[in-house]
């Protein structure tokens, strides 16, 4: 496929989508979160206003030049994951960049943000900053195993690594969905979308009153509204790899936010009934249970 | 032409005639001597050059009757070379003991003229009991030259030592007396002909001769005097009865074993072996160096004895197998004898005195080495034909113990090199050396070299190697003096050059890889112009492993090959040496690489059988054991490529070296065992035992070094050691990929072991800059450098994205065919294991950029500089290869594609432009380029409008719970940066492989000591030994 | 014990050894073919010295002899470097004085037994007897004489001096064997003469006589040399 | 008559042995070898004996003509006057370390010279 | 601690000697400056956002704290107002001072009021904050807190219920609304007089006298 000026304009439209969809999702999820806790909540537009008011502080410090870099890392991450992705299936508009790479780009690709969001957070020279890293990469090694299981139980199944063709496999009828059709590389990949997400009982990365949200602690004004840009744009991303692996993708942007919306649930209510895990935990969790379970993925698949 | 009795008229002659000088002059007794040694070894060389050039062996008849009725003498091929060798002993130990000599006065000139006559003797009579009467003559004469000093440990030594050899030659005689009785006849050829072994009677009074004959060459265990002689005798008499006195005894034995049957010559080659092996392993315990040097000595003789046994297996190249060996061992050991009298020290760690004197550390390398058998020296040849010849005939186990044997030799005999270039030597006195004493060192160093090359230029299979590097070796060990930039310039100009004469003939992988060993070692040799001084010793060394490289490369057959991965190896051994703290770690390296050595001898060996031509692709066509073949090769290679269980030298060795060598033993030298693994996998194809894909356990091995060296790397506290565990970690990927033997899977392994080397070059110079800079290689003790090396943080960054396998660089299109090829294996669990690793090393990547580069700087780093500009400049030539190679990814792969393509047919990727197409996926690296630089610049540039009046604050600005930090060091998270993790998993990197290595190694020292204990010192338990072993030997041949 | 035992063991397995070698002898009916050939009556003419195995010690293994005589001027020279010490070390003890018997029998044996060593060497051809043999007898006198004398110095020097001498001819004499007969050692370089008389047998004589020279020389010396240092104790 | 000396000589030689093996002091261990070394002599002597025969020395008693059926074999009297020399020689040599060895140590228990070892 | 802050001599890698001031060498001087309010259209829209988005940074300063907790339940739920708590200053844009100021919490009160981020806003909750309330006698606590921050909004009481806090905020809100917070200027602009005042009071000054 050739690259041309509309595929700009195509992914600008993307992305523009996204953003609000991703900004409004993290709304709506705090006011169910705050529902859930018999509290009013907040506005489902307060993301809005917290970016621009991020953007509208007027001074910024900066502790050099990865400090400065490392938001940029962390947004080009995220629009690229998404990017690279074809978010709804077959429509040409909305399949962007998906040409350049496959669902291996992808994942891979999920870490241009976290590295580089690790260096600007650890060029602040703030102890905390460096902690929260440790542990999230800690986590990070630990989940991407039984991840990546499922995901090549998932390219075995349908023998293929396109996304696009993979959503195509799950055509048909809520029955041909990966879920049916390979549940344990999907419980695999779903315990493993638990971590991916950071939510609780993984957030001990952020942990705010310990070690104050750790690596993004230094980040403020503009920095802090990129990285907010970010958390709208990459968990949507995520979910929409997640619901194009197994949940048979979307064919129009109703049935993406029904599905995504309910992939996203699950990490929430997970995150409000179980406490937080210490990183040794988590580790040891994912090398036991969604790791066994991917395994039995693999061997289903293989024999 | 004079005849060869004048040999012993002359030395004879006068040493009577010198008891008439007695008191006159000293100087003149001594020159007589000399002069009488040098004519008789004139003598034999005369005769050793005319029947070398097709001239008659001579007979010296005594008394005016034929044989058998007189004694007579032959002096044949054998006997010119062996007296030759004697005289030539004979008069450097003369030389070389001239002051104690003279000291002694004109007695002991006369019993050391006597003795070496009575060795010339020895050899050339054909007559058994003239053999005798001169044997007893050598060993009267030794038991006076013990002496020498006066000792009491001489003394006891001596008393001994006559002793046991009064035993020996009682049963000698015995053995004497009735072949006599059965014979009729005391002459050697008539006695072979009288046939008295095919009688049970007959054939013990020959095997008590024989067996007399080996007694007196010190088989284990029955030689416990000799070696006591060893230690408690001047180093210079210790020298000749190691080099002359042996000579001539296994000359005897080998004069003598026409004699017996076969089953008697399987004994002596039983005897031989177990000496070999036995008395190198009790070397290993030794710290006393005349000792040692005994326990080498008589190991070396077993090898010969086994050789002599061996001798119908052999054939034509038996000649040529014992006297490379011989003459090795004879130079030698020699040699190191004669250093020890000028050390002066027993102990073996006091031989870092030699430091002082850089030169006769020079001569003692060159010792070991050709003791170990490696290139160019002779032994190294006899080795190889030896084994060769041993699996052609099926002697295996034979085989084994031979290489077990020399590699026991090898622990003690390196760690002895070690301690004497890396030991402390603050309390050492300093070095005197007297001309006397150094001039036969020096003449045996370069008899060893000399003798090396003119064996392979008169051989056939190795007329065809290449001496034009070793000249250019040399050529730098010459100029040595020289400032360092002009050597430098002067090596990468050699490189070049021979690279662009090559060039032509490289193709396919040669290609690859001599690119990466021949223009890598140059941008290596680049870094090197930042040192100051003369950097004396280093530039023919560097040579010597590149010149092994490049041998590899260019190997058309094994031989070519093994001489190639034997240089490399002596090469590298000694760079790794060069660092500081490095002993322990090039012994490792050097054991291992030496085990590695001897199990990819012994495949070629086997690989060998059945085959006429040395060919390289004698691989592809193995007759018998493939498997064992495939798998003795494929660990021999993994030593190199620091497979998991043979990876614990690694970390030191890499760690520990200089700054520009990392790279070079790193990101280079490790792919010597990759492509040796290529050209194993290339021509023996899949092998299998019974139904096990022996591939498949390599894919677990490369699964679980991956897994291994990356968490090791996550958890070091040392940058160079995180380095270079993720070295072993990324080898494991490459084996991984290279196991699956398909078009994918080797691709993604070649494509990374070209990233492997770009990327590892990168950070090890990098971080090699930082440690030159801040003088330590602690990570936790370094910390903000961003702001003080900003140029090193960017190679490091890209270095770190480049391991990382993140796209948009080059190092994800590695992981990204490692993908499709997984697929389309199938191997599922190593895979895994292979993909956790990758994620892995994340940990590592951003612990080493993190503790160093970010975070605070430390209060001494505040003036710190960038690196030095000659250790970025290729750090940044490599970096823009890496932004090629990135952003247009079918410059790297799809001439490796089709490179592949005839070897792997199927399952090649398609290539539309820039566009790779698998049957699985696809991937545009270079759209990906463009699209993540696109988003990129526009964040970024949207970002820096935004902040553009940001205030630049310093390190402790920061938010910090109200309060303000007070130390960089303790503000700085670092050290054990993943303590959470190593809770998690850190019993996986629990040194498992470590402690099995040590206690593997204290294991054989502790049998090592307690089989030394048989020899307690006390004669009579030495004559005890003699007797047993007579009777035990004669109750497994009769 | 168990050492013992052990040592015993390893005696019998050399018992076996020998006694396999005992049980296959048989004695000897008849000469094997090589003392056939030192026995025919040409060869005994060719070397003409009446006593066969003087022939076969100084001709045909003339070679060994020149070894057994290097093997005394070795142990000779080894013992004399051995216990030299230096002057200043060599003070003497009181010794005791021998008996009246001793030294008066020496007066008279000593010379007797000098003559009759030197009758042994000139008869080593034709009789039982030899350089050795004769060289020993002529050390013992000297050992008789010093037994007599404890206070007795040798000569070394001279000793030496003969020693030497004799070694050197003897190897000029084999040398000679080169050049003027068949070989190395060969003592037809003198006339033959007749089987049975004093000058005959070639230069055995004069072989047997530097032989006794240079045994006797070297025998007293490493006596001599042996009484020094017992002085010293 | 030639086996009882063979075996006479053979005795002697396995006794030398065992005083080398066993005896503590020096001397005696010489004295052993000695031994040993004279049982050798007598085995060697006994290999020449031709029954019936007579010493190899020409005169009244044999002929010059009649000496190959007469005497016995010349030669290992040859090889036993060498190696009776050689023993001498290692003998005395024996002797003198031995003098050299209790100089040293005082004492002439062969236990104590084993400052070399392992 | 203060130990820390003296100069010290440390060796570098070459040997030389090499003398650090931390207070200097680890702290950037730069005088906070003063931003001024950009074009009024777009200023009115930010000043909506920053009334509507208040970042309350996580500190209790005095026994007022315990007032705020009950924000964040269901029966106050301050979140509904776009009020939120942030653990960090740099993210934080009001700053509560609950309750009395005891110097020693000045001193860290001062430090990470600097360190938040222009606009930054200060309420002064408890008569504490007003006259030094029932402490106005004691050694060891400020009386006028305007005297060292400048203060947006008082919120008088002792203690003020959660209610007075809401009232409270959605003052500062209005304040925000109208352009009239710009304390962080006026911080900027009578910067020695402030640290003249913050000095007078913390006897054992120790730390840098700008704190970003």
């Amino acid at each position: 496929m050739d690259f041309g000026f509309k595929h700009i304009l195509y992914a600008l439209l993307t992305v523009f989508i996204v953003l609000n969809y991703g900004l409004i999702l993290q709304g709506i999820v705090r006011k169910i979160g705050a529902r859930v806790g018999r509290r009013y909540g907040i506005r489902w537009y307060q993301p809005y206003i917290d970016i621009i008011k991020n953007y509208a502080k007027r001074s910024t410090i900066t502790h050099g030049v990865m400090f400065y870099i490392a938001p940029v890392f962390r947004l080009t991450g995220g629009i690229g994951l998404l990017l690279f992705m074809p978010v709804i299936f077959g429509s040409e508009i909305f399949s962007n960049f998906s040409f350049a790479g496959d669902l291996v780009l992808v994942l891979y690709f999920q870490f241009f943000g976290v590295l580089g969001m690790a260096l600007g957070a650890a060029e602040g020279g703030h102890p905390y900053s460096a902690i929260g890293v440790s542990r999230g990469l800690s986590q990070v090694t630990a989940f991407e195993l039984p991840l990546t299981l499922g995901v090549l139980a998932i390219a075995m199944q349908y023998q293929t690594l396109n996304i696009t063709e993979i959503v195509a496999a799950q055509q048909g009828g809520f029955l041909s969905w990966t879920l049916f059709t390979n549940p344990f590389a999907t419980i695999a990949i779903m315990f493993s979308f638990l971590g991916a997400m950071g939510r609780s009982p993984f957030d001990v990365v952020l942990a705010p009153q310990e070690i104050p949200i750790g690596p993004p602690t230094e980040f403020h004004s503009g920095l802090l509204g990129v990285l907010q840009l970010n958390r709208a744009i990459f968990p949507a991303a995520k979910l929409i790899l997640f619901m194009n692996l197994l949940f048979g993708g979307a064919t129009s942007w109703p049935e993406l936010v029904v599905k995504t919306f309910l992939i996203y649930m699950w990490s929430v209510f997970v995150g409000t009934v179980f406490p937080r895990f210490r990183v040794d935990q988590s580790v040891r969790w994912f090398l036991v249970v969604p790791l066994t379970i991917a395994i039995i993925a693999i061997i289903l698949i293989r024999f | 032409m004079i005849s060869p009795i004048h040999i012993i008229t002359l030395t004879l002659g006068t040493a009577f005639f010198i008891g008439l000088l007695k008191k006159l002059n000293l100087n003149i007794s001594a020159l007589l001597m000399l002069v009488a040694i040098a004519a008789a070894g004139t003598i034999s060389a005369s005769w050793f050059t005319a029947i070398l050039s097709g001239a008659a062996n001579a007979e010296v008849f005594t008394a005016g009757f034929n044989p058998p009725y007189s004694i007579n003498l032959l002096m044949g091929k054998g006997e010119a070379l062996i007296t030759l060798l004697i005289n030539l002993a004979g008069f450097l130990g003369g030389v070389y003991l001239l002051k104690s000599l003279k000291e002694r006065g004109i007695y002991t000139m006369i019993i050391y003229l006597v003795f070496i006559m009575s060795l010339n003797v020895i050899v050339m009579t054909r007559d058994i009991f003239n053999l005798f009467v001169f044997m007893e003559v050598a060993s009267i004469g030794i038991a006076g030259l013990v002496i020498l000093d006066k000792s009491s440990k001489a003394t006891q030594a001596g008393f001994k030592y006559l002793i046991a050899t009064g035993v020996i030659a009682g049963i000698l005689l015995i053995g004497i007396a009735f072949t006599y009785y059965f014979a009729g006849t005391l002459n050697i050829d008539v006695i072979q002909q009288a046939s008295i072994i095919n009688f049970k009677a007959g054939s013990i009074a020959v095997f008590l001769v024989i067996i007399s004959i080996i007694l007196e060459l010190k088989p284990f265990p029955a030689n416990g005097w000799g070696i006591d002689v060893y230690e408690g005798a001047n180093p210079g008499i210790g020298a000749m009865i190691s080099a002359a006195s042996a000579s001539a005894m296994l000359f005897v034995l080998y004069k003598l074993a026409v004699l017996v049957p076969e089953s008697f010559l399987q004994i002596i080659t039983a005897i031989g072996i177990l000496t070999f092996v036995g008395s190198n392993l009790m070397g290993i315990k030794q710290s006393n160096a005349n000792r040692l040097l005994g326990y080498s000595s008589i190991g070396q003789i077993g090898l010969l004895t086994a050789i002599v046994g061996l001798k119908p297996f052999l054939g034509a190249q038996f000649e040529l197998i014992a006297v490379s060996i011989l003459i090795s061992h004879f130079f030698a050991k020699a040699g190191l004898f004669w250093l020890s009298g000028i050390v002066k020290k027993q102990n073996l760690k006091d031989w870092a005195m030699l430091r002082q004197k850089p030169y006769l550390l020079v001569l003692f390398g060159i010792f070991i080495f050709a003791l170990i058998g490696f290139p160019p020296f002779p032994s190294f040849l006899g080795k190889w034909e030896l084994i060769m010849k041993l699996a052609h005939s099926h002697h295996f186990y034979i085989l084994a113990f031979i290489l077990i044997g020399s590699f026991l030799e090898g622990i003690y005999l390196f760690r002895w090199l070690g301690f004497s270039i890396k030991m402390e030597d603050a309390n050492l006195p300093p070095l005197t050396v007297h001309w006397n004493k150094i001039i036969p060192v020096v003449l045996s160093a370069l008899g060893v070299l000399g003798s090396g090359i003119y064996f392979g230029t008169i051989t056939e299979i190795a007329a065809s190697l290449k001496y034009i590097p070793l000249l250019f070796i040399a050529l730098l060990y010459v100029i040595d003096f020289l400032p360092v930039y002009v050597k430098n310039t002067v090596s990468i100009a050699g490189i070049g050059y021979y690279l662009y004469t090559i060039y032509p003939d490289l193709e396919g992988f040669k290609l690859i890889f001599g690119l990466i060993f021949l223009a890598g070692g140059m941008l290596t040799l680049v870094a090197g112009y930042f040192k100051t001084g003369t950097r004396k010793g280093f530039y023919p060394l560097v040579m010597l492993m590149f010149a092994g490289l490049v041998g590899l490369i260019e190997a058309h057959t094994t031989f070519e090959f093994f001489f190639a991965w034997e240089l490399m190896t002596a090469g590298s051994y000694f760079l790794i040496i060069r660092g500081k703290k490095s002993m322990t770690h090039a012994l490792s390296y050097m054991l291992f690489s030496l085990a590695g050595a001897y199990l990819i001898l012994a495949g070629f060996g086997l690989a060998h059988i059945g085959q006429s031509s040395y060919a390289l692709d004698i691989l592809a066509s193995v007759q018998s054991f493939a498997p064992l073949v495939f798998i003795l090769l494929a660990i021999g290679f993994m030593t190199k490529t620091a497979s998991v269980g043979l990876h614990i030298w690694l970390p030191g060795a890499h760690a520990e070296a200089e700054t520009d060598v990392s790279p070079m033993v790193s990101a280079i030298l490790l792919k010597a065992g990759v492509f040796g693994l290529i050209l194993l996998m290339l021509n023996m194809g899949s092998q299998f035992i019974g139904s096990f894909n022996i591939y498949y356990a390599l894919a677990w091995i490369g699964a679980i070094t991956a897994v291994m060296g990356n968490m090791m790397a996550a958890f070091q506290e040392d940058a160079k050691r995180l380095l270079a565990y993720s070295s072993v970690g990324f080898l494991g990927y490459i084996l991984f990929g290279l196991s699956f033997m398909s078009h994918l899977g080797w691709l993604a392994a070649v494509s990374l072991s070209v990233v492997h080397f770009m990327f590892k070059t990168l950070l090890f110079l990098a971080i090699g800059g930082i440690v030159y800079r801040v003088k330590t290689k602690e990570m936790y003790k370094m910390g903000g450098l961003i702001k003080k090396m900003p140029f090193t943080f960017i190679s490091v960054l890209m270095g770190i994205i480049v391991i990382a396998g993140v796209p948009p660089l080059t190092g994800f299109g590695g992981k990204w065919i490692l993908y499709n090829a997984v697929l389309e294996k199938g191997w599922f669990f190593p895979s895994a294991l292979v993909f956790f690793a990758g994620i892995v090393a994340f940990l590592y990547c951003f612990r080493l950029i993190h503790t160093v580069f970010l975070g605070q700087l430390k209060d001494e780093h505040r003036e710190v500089k960038e690196a030095p500009f000659w250790l970025l400049l290729p750090q940044y030539m490599i970096l823009m290869v890496i932004m090629l190679f990135s952003a247009l990814p079918n410059s790297l792969l799809k001439p490796i594609g089709a490179m592949l393509a005839p070897i792997f047919p199927e399952g090649a990727l398609e290539w539309q432009g820039q566009l790779a197409k698998s049957g699985f996926g696809y991937w545009n690296g270079q759209v990906i380029m463009y699209i993540v630089g696109g988003i990129f610049v526009v964040v970024f540039a949207w970002l820096w409008y935004m902040n553009r009046n940001a205030q630049k604050v310093k390190q402790f600005n920061i938010g910090y719970s109200a309060e303000r930090p007070s130390l960089p060091e303790t503000t700085h998270f670092a050290y054990n940066f993943f303590a959470p993790y190593k809770k998690a998993l850190g019993f996986l990197v629990s040194p498992l492989i470590t402690n099995f290595w040590d206690s593997a190694s204290e294991g054989v020292h502790a049998i090592s000591d307690k089989v030394r204990r048989i020899y307690n010192g006390n004669v009579q338990t030495y004559a005890f030994h003699i007797l047993a072993f007579i009777v035990v030997v004669y109750l497994i041949i009769f | 014990m168990v050492r013992n035992s052990f040592r015993l063991i390893i005696l019998v397995g050399l018992l076996v050894i020998f006694s396999t070698l005992v049980w296959s002898f048989n004695g000897n009916n008849e000469l094997n073919s090589l003392a056939q050939f030192y026995t025919q009556q040409e060869n005994i003419e060719a070397v003409n010295a009446a006593n066969l195995v003087s022939a076969v010690v100084v001709t045909y293994r003339g070679f060994d002899t020149l070894g057994e005589v290097t093997i005394l001027f070795l142990t000779a020279s080894i013992i004399g470097f051995f216990l030299k010490k230096k002057l200043s070390d060599t003070q003497r003890k009181e010794v005791r004085e021998s008996s009246d018997i001793l030294v008066t029998a020496s007066k008279i044996l000593v010379p007797v037994m000098i003559l009759f060593g030197v009758y042994v060497i000139i008869n080593g051809h034709l009789t039982p007897g030899g350089g050795f043999q004769g060289g020993a007898i002529i050390a013992s006198a000297m050992v008789l004489a010093l037994l007599a004398n404890p206070h007795m110095k040798f000569n070394h020097q001279l000793f030496n001096v003969l020693e030497s001498i004799s070694g050197v001819s003897f190897v000029l004499m084999g040398i000679a064997g080169i050049v003027y007969a068949g070989g190395f050692l060969d003592n037809r370089i003198l006339p033959g003469g007749e089987v049975g008389t004093l000058i005959s047998a070639g230069a055995i004589p004069l072989i047997y006589i530097f032989i006794g020279l240079k045994v006797g020389s070297e025998l007293s010396n490493i006596v001599g040399n042996l009484q020094v240092t017992q002085n010293e104790q | 008559m030639e086996y009882i000396s063979m075996i006479t000589g053979f005795l002697l030689v396995l006794l030398g042995l065992w005083g080398v093996l066993t005896q503590k002091n020096i001397i005696k261990i010489i004295i052993g070898f000695s031994i040993f070394d004279t049982g050798l002599h007598i085995v060697l002597v006994s290999i020449a004996y031709l029954r019936g025969g007579t010493a190899p020395v020409i005169d009244k008693a044999v002929k010059v003509t009649e000496a190959i059926e007469k005497v016995v074999d010349p030669v290992p009297h040859a090889l036993v006057l060498t190696a009776i020399v050689i023993g001498l020689g290692v003998t005395a040599l024996m002797l003198v370390y031995a003098l050299k060895l209790y100089q040293n140590k005082k004492t002439l228990e062969v236990q104590s010279f084993n400052d070399l070892k392992w | 601690m203060k130990e820390d802050f003296k100069k010290r001599t440390v060796i570098t890698p070459e040997g030389k000697p090499l003398e650090i001031d931390p207070v200097k060498d680890y702290f950037s001087d730069a005088r906070p400056k003063v931003h001024k309010p950009a074009n009024p259209v777009i200023e009115k829209f930010a000043n909506w956002a920053r009334a509507n988005s208040l970042w309350v940074l996580g500190f209790g300063t005095g026994c007022g704290a315990i007032e705020m907790r009950p924000l964040m339940t269901p029966r106050f739920d301050a979140y509904r107002y776009g009020i939120q708590w942030r653990p960090t200053p740099r993210q934080a844009s009001v700053f509560v001072i609950s309750g009395y100021l005891s110097v020693k919490t000045l001193k860290r009160v001062v430090r990470t009021y600097e360190q938040m981020q222009n606009p930054k806003f200060v309420v002064g909750l408890g008569s504490c904050t007003i006259n030094g309330g029932m402490y106005w006698d004691s050694y060891n606590t400020i009386n006028r807190l305007d005297h060292y921050l400048p203060v947006d909004v008082y919120i008088a009481g002792c203690m003020p219920r959660p209610e007075s806090l809401l009232h409270g905020f959605e003052e500062l809100k209005k304040i925000i609304k109208e352009g009239r917070g710009e304390g962080a200027n006026k911080y900027a602009e009578e910067f020695d007089w402030y640290k003249a005042n913050q000095k007078k009071v913390i006897k054992d000054w120790d730390m840098p006298d700008y704190n970003w």
